[in-house]
């Protein structure tokens, strides 16, 4: 295994686009040492992205978004008062990854780049319409996080793509967002089920909406049905009825070590309700 | 293979090492700097016995590589008190009876200092959730949350 | 002479007994008596017992003392755990 | 709090001082298995099985032994032939034979002038395999048709007509079943199962072997017992024993995992092989899970009859356990100890060690107690919902006390489960009102404790402080207990007292810390070692004084004139004594090697409050309590880390711990990602009572308090459970995908 410490994105691309062999990028290091530790995946190429002008850093744009270096690590992105006031479901979502020792190195790009449809990071981030930088042999572009996982393990980045920056939205008025996931301990599990929820209220009655599960299909899945159950209501009951089967009905679930077909899809609708209540009384100004 | 020179402080003494590169920063202080109070527990950060801050920030020392510790600052258990000049949590544990078989005891002192350094007066519930990555499977937990307790409550005072 | 309780799953190597008279000063004479007396149950012996005097189980005392008015009981082989 | 009543007066039993290995556990100085190196060291590692049954055709080693830095590469035709009953099982669960029999299970071995390059070595091993049929459930491998393991393993025991896997067969009883069943008011009957939990000790398996070809080799190692270490190394590598010497490291964890060897003969056989070069051998934590012994898992049905008032008048169990592909499930203590709390006059138990294609269990906390006790205790506590009753009162009801006879035969002597029961019934918690969706789970246990082959020595220093040699590995603090008996024998302050675990060369055989026996063992005899020091010592202060050493009385530390008629001496103290030695006869030692036999059993009770949520099925553990007795705690603190710990491990075992295999027979967990123990969130405060009902057969009344811990918990939890659902769990683990079906069937239904 070579490792190497690129002082450019494109330099890392180039690294990695040049690799005869596997390639692996390392910011936190969390999932890419476990494999290398249990020889599930030994790299040719470890490119060390940390040397990079930027990857440490949380900014405010001046749209009131947010851009976040790729090697932002949980334990900084919780620390950020005021980017946790704007997003704390999608800062929770980060949080909940692991321990306090994990939350020191773990980076939302890494948890999104491992393509575990359980990722506990990637709901928030698509909830709350995130996108990302690729750079590439082409240059750099931006595409939504809901394009790069494509199923389990798998990414839509190709050989010489690295990611190099996460951008979250302007907040705005009257938002709110929540991440809530299913585990049998109290810390320290993969999600059996997540579910992020990201709305905004116009009055009582929710204007937008976004809802997004994971650890209940090959990956992270937005679900439109979802968001179109709750848009229009003050979240009644009858909104969260129709919004937990909206969520059952989007489970494309395995049995597994971690849980059952039917516990996900139950549980998906317990999250799904309960996520949207904190995400809407956030919305209200609530501090829950 | 090539190995990697890597120059860094160990509880504030200057260290140098060459690793090769897929060695954690664990294999690095316990193979090649004899720090040996880090303990392998499992070798995927879910057991805290590793722990130790690099640049101040609590870390599992088996998830980051030897090779990028160049330049840093780790901290380890032995850097948290001397024979007769203890810290007062490796007090309190001893006294507190907070340890049985104590592999897991550095891993959970490096944490629980680090969090009193942020949060000098944590509730039991934030520090049991602090600690939930240090695994226990001696003590049932409560002698050592009493002992961090007992701990914080005692660093309060003295400041 | 002592008596030897047997458990259950033994009784059939021992004629249907459930209680055994055995000559023997110790646990040793009294289990060698018993083997002889019903050779069957020697390869249960062989395997391991473990045996009770007056309430005092001894895993592997060949030694220890019975006499005429202890209360023997074997059990099955028990370990430390 | 311990419920002392009247007995002798201590000076130091009871206290609480720091432990004395207490600094270097929090300085990080204290060495374990992986701590130590030696010039000149190489690394092993080893090439372990992907297939959970295959003949191993052939293995070919050259492109490792190729490889730069690869010295030595070992297979089972490196070890010594000709072994039988548990020392061949041993040595085939440590290197793989002709057939390799479960997912871990070592095949080859490597050792190299790294870890990195003994690791890179295995993946160049060629192994030709030509995989089996496998089973790794208890009921599938038993039922016709199921692959057989091994043929010929059964004992005597086994009656004709059962399938070869079941290799030992158990029955015992008394009174008649149908009599006892006719004077019920109520019968019940249910199927249990538990699966198989790992002792999950943090420190995984580590040593550093020595071995050269004259046979002669030394080994450091973590284990709780390094003679048995010794024996069971020198028969897998046919060495003689004495040549072997074992030096224990400090241990990390061991719960009954660490009595028995996995990588220990495999270093000393890469050792010899590389010409005598030291060789460390250190486990992974998926080794550990994969290729060491978790308990055995267990199938059972459980019958029981009780009146309307709840007395017992008949119970009946069957039980089916898998300790994997050898011998050795605990199955045996699962029969004798499945109704032992309660006085019944018809009772009965068929039990069933059945091997599997999973690892060779080992032992872990109270073997086989845990499971006997949640089938016991679930369908007890069941039986109470129905008839009305309040659980402590219906146990109380049946509970065994001096003088009755046990169900397994013979009657107790002093035991304390009533105090226990009591001492629950009265405690605080048992009266906290409970809200919606929480219950309270109520369970008791018990464990026979051992004594085991004991060996110890004392020595007076020159300057009167004392040396102690044990030879039972510290898991829990018991050099401070051994150092507070010495100090009571003795009359000495505790810190003149230092604590030593010796090695295989320094004593007499020693059975390993396990059976609950450390504290009550070792501390035995370091008390009659102290015992024959402290004649030595006062016949020394006779001979200067020149009266007869019976005239010699021993206080406080001092040998004094026992009258006015002994004469008028100043009292002469253990140090001027022993500043004599040299010149007054020589050293002073005192020893003890026996078997004692007169350890007492320990009952306990616990009692739990938990919350379930109805939507998701899972369990938060609001409070727990637990009871036992310790007939006396010579150090409470750490007989409180033992409840405390015990409690932890069942909670774990009850509600999230198992193995989990595949259809292809591999185990799917072998992580502490998804073997699930308890995390500090996860636990409330543990609350401890001590009950002391004194052991007469020990000189301060100890009983071991090690094991019955981890018994009540399993029950404790279900009942819980089932106090706060409506719903009755009889399979374990509790989790929440399972609650939350169980939970739905009944309103279903």
């Amino acid at each position: 295994m070579k490792y190497h410490k690129p002082k450019t994105f494109e330099e890392a691309a180039q690294i990695a686009a040049g690799s005869n062999g596997v390639t692996r990028f390392l910011a936190g290091g969390t999932d890419v040492l476990v494999q290398l530790r249990s020889d599930v995946v030994t790299p040719d190429d470890l490119i060390d992205i940390k040397g990079i002008d930027g990857t440490k850093a949380i900014t405010k744009r001046g749209d009131g978004g947010w851009d976040l270096g790729v090697a932002v690590s949980g334990a900084e992105m919780m620390e950020h008062a005021e980017l946790k006031r704007d997003w704390p479901g999608l800062v929770e979502g980060m949080d909940l990854i692991g321990s306090t020792q994990v939350q020191g190195r773990a980076t939302l790009v890494g948890n999104l780049c491992n393509g575990s449809p359980a990722a506990d990071s990637v709901p928030g981030m698509i909830a709350a319409g995130c996108t990302v930088s690729i750079t590439g042999a082409s240059g750099t572009r931006n595409v939504p996080v809901e394009e790069i996982p494509v199923g389990p393990g798998r990414t839509a980045l190709t050989k010489g793509d690295v990611i190099s920056a996460v951008h979250i939205p302007p907040r705005g008025a009257r938002g709110g967002d929540a991440y809530l996931r299913f585990i049998p301990r109290t810390e320290m599990d993969i999600a059996v089920v997540g579910c992020a929820v990201n709305l905004r209220l116009d009055g009582d009655e929710i204007s937008e909406a976004r809802v997004v599960l994971g650890a209940v299909a090959p990956t992270v899945v937005l679900v439109e049905d979802a968001a179109k159950a709750i848009i229009g209501t003050a979240l009644d009951d009858g909104a969260l009825d129709a919004l937990g089967a909206t969520a059952t009905a989007a489970c494309n679930p395995i049995d597994d070590k971690r849980g059952t077909i039917e516990f996900r899809r139950d549980v998906a609708a317990v999250l799904a309700k309960r996520a949207a209540k904190i995400a809407y009384s956030r919305a209200k100004g609530g501090q829950q | 293979m090539s190995k990697h020179h890597v120059s860094a402080t160990v509880n504030g003494d200057p260290v140098e090492y060459l690793c090769d590169p897929r060695e954690t920063l664990l294999d690095c202080l316990r193979d090649h700097l004899g720090v040996m109070g880090v303990k392998e527990g499992c070798g995927t950060g879910d057991c805290g016995a590793c722990s130790v801050t690099v640049d101040g920030r609590l870390v599992c020392s088996c998830l980051v590589l030897g090779v990028e510790a160049e330049g840093a600052e780790i901290g380890t258990v032995e850097g948290m008190g001397t024979e007769g000049n203890l810290h007062v949590l490796q007090e309190k544990f001893i006294e507190h009876a907070a340890l049985q078989c104590g592999i897991c005891t550095p891993g959970i002192l490096v944490a629980a200092e680090a969090l009193l350094k942020k949060n000098p007066d944590p509730s039991e519930t934030e520090l049991r959730y602090w600690l939930a990555g240090n695994l226990c499977r001696c003590t049932g937990y409560d002698k050592i949350i009493r002992a961090v307790m007992d701990a914080a409550a005692d660093m309060r005072e003295a400041s | 002479m002592p008596e030897i309780h047997l458990w259950s799953g033994l009784r059939h190597l021992a004629g249907g007994e459930e209680i055994v008279a055995v000559e023997g000063n110790t646990i040793g004479q009294m289990l060698d008596a018993l083997v002889a007396k019903h050779p069957r149950l020697e390869p249960a012996i062989k395997a391991g017992v473990s045996v009770a005097v007056d309430g005092q189980i001894k895993p592997n005392n060949r030694a220890s003392k019975v006499s005429e008015e202890s209360e023997i009981f074997l059990l099955q082989k028990l370990r430390g755990g | 709090m311990a419920l002392d009543s009247g007995k002798p007066k201590f000076k130091y039993i009871g206290t609480r001082p720091n432990r004395p290995d207490g600094l270097d556990k929090v300085t990080g100085r204290a060495r374990y298995g992986a701590d130590i190196s030696a010039p000149g060291m190489l690394h092993g590692a080893i090439l372990r099985s992907p297939h959970a049954h295959a003949k191993i055709l052939k293995i070919d080693a050259s492109k490792a032994l190729a490889l730069k830095g690869v010295k030595a590469v070992v297979t089972r035709a490196d070890f010594a032939d000709g072994l039988s009953g548990e020392d061949w099982n041993i040595q085939e669960n440590c290197m793989a034979g002709e057939k390799a029999l479960y997912d871990g299970h070592a095949v080859a071995a490597v050792a190299a002038t790294s870890a990195l390059i003994a690791r890179d070595a295995i993946k160049l091993i060629d192994v030709d395999y030509e995989p089996l049929p496998h089973v790794t459930d208890v009921d599938a491998a038993m039922a016709e048709g199921a692959p057989v393991i091994r043929d010929g393993a059964a004992d005597y025991s086994v009656p004709e007509g059962l399938h070869p896997n079941v290799v030992r067969y158990f029955e015992s009883g008394r009174g008649d079943l149908d009599e006892g069943f006719a004077k019920a008011d109520l019968v019940l009957k249910r199927h249990y199962t538990t699966e198989a939990a790992h002792q999950g000790y943090i420190e995984p398996h580590a040593c550093l072997a020595q071995l050269g070809a004259d046979g002669k080799g030394e080994l450091w190692c973590c284990t709780q017992g390094h003679w048995y270490v010794r024996q069971m190394c020198a028969a897998a590598l046919g060495l003689e024993v004495s040549q072997l010497k074992v030096t224990p490291s400090e241990i990390g964890g061991g719960f009954g995992g660490k009595t028995t060897v996995f990588i220990d003969p495999v270093a000393l056989a890469l050792s010899r092989k590389a010409g005598g070069k030291p060789v460390k051998l250190v486990m992974s934590r998926s080794e550990v899970l994969r290729a060491t012994g978790p308990t055995a898992s267990a199938s059972m049905d459980i019958k029981m009859g009780m009146t309307k008032d709840g007395k017992i008048t008949a119970a009946s169990g069957t039980y089916r356990m898998q300790g994997g592909a050898f011998p050795g499930a605990p199955v045996d203590e699962t029969t004798v100890l499945a109704f032992a709390n309660y006085n019944i006059e018809h009772v009965h138990h068929v039990g069933y060690d059945v091997m599997s294609n999973r690892p060779k269990q080992a032992a872990y906390r109270a073997p086989g107690a845990p499971m006997a006790a949640f089938g016991t205790e679930s369908i007890i506590d069941e039986m109470a919902t129905q008839l009305g009753l309040d659980p402590l009162e219906i146990r109380l009801k049946n509970a065994v006390k001096e003088g009755v006879r046990a169900t397994y035969g013979p009657k107790f002597p002093a035991v304390g489960l009533i105090e226990t029961l009591e001492a629950a019934q009265s405690h605080d918690n048992y009266a906290v009102p409970l809200g919606p969706n929480q219950g309270r789970g109520v369970a008791s246990g018990f464990w026979l404790n051992w004594g085991g082959d004991t060996s110890a020595s004392v020595a007076i220093s020159e300057d009167g402080t004392v040396a102690v040699t044990v030879g039972t590995p510290d898991i829990g603090g018991s050099r401070a207990s051994m150092a507070l008996m010495a100090a009571e024998a003795f009359g000495i302050p505790y810190e003149n007292v230092r604590v030593h675990i010796g090695d295989t060369a320094s004593l007499g055989i020693n059975e390993p810390t396990h059976g609950s026996r450390a504290t009550y063992a070792s501390g035995l005899a370091v008390i009659q070692s102290a015992k024959e020091c402290i004649q030595k010592l006062s016949k020394r202060a006779a001979e200067a004084w020149g009266i007869d050493p019976d005239a010699v009385i021993w206080e406080d530390g001092f040998a004094r004139p026992s009258g006015p008629n002994a004469g008028e001496f100043e009292p002469m103290s253990i140090a001027e004594i022993a500043g004599n030695m040299s010149s007054s006869g020589g050293p002073i030692s005192g020893h003890f090697e026996a078997s004692p036999e007169t350890y007492g059993g320990s009952f306990g009770t616990h009692v739990v409050d938990v919350e379930v949520d109805p939507e998701t099925g899972r369990t938060t553990v609001l409070r727990y309590l637990v009871v036992q007795d310790a007939g006396k705690a010579i150090h409470p603190s750490y007989v409180e880390g033992q409840f405390q710990g015990g409690a932890a491990q069942g909670i774990g075992w009850a509600l999230n711990e198992e193995y989990i295999y595949g259809e292809d027979g591999r185990l799917q967990n072998p992580i502490f990602l998804d073997y699930r123990v308890p995390v500090a969130s996860d636990l409330p405060m543990i609350d401890t009572v001590i009950v002391e009902v004194p052991n007469p057969g020990h000189p301060y009344g100890v009983r071991g308090v090690g094991e019955t811990g981890i018994t009540p918990p399993l029950p404790a939890i279900a009942n819980a459970i089932a106090a706060a659902t409506g719903v009755r769990f009889t399979k374990l683990p509790l989790t929440p995908p399972r609650v939350l079906a169980g939970i739905k069937a009944a309103k279903n239904a």
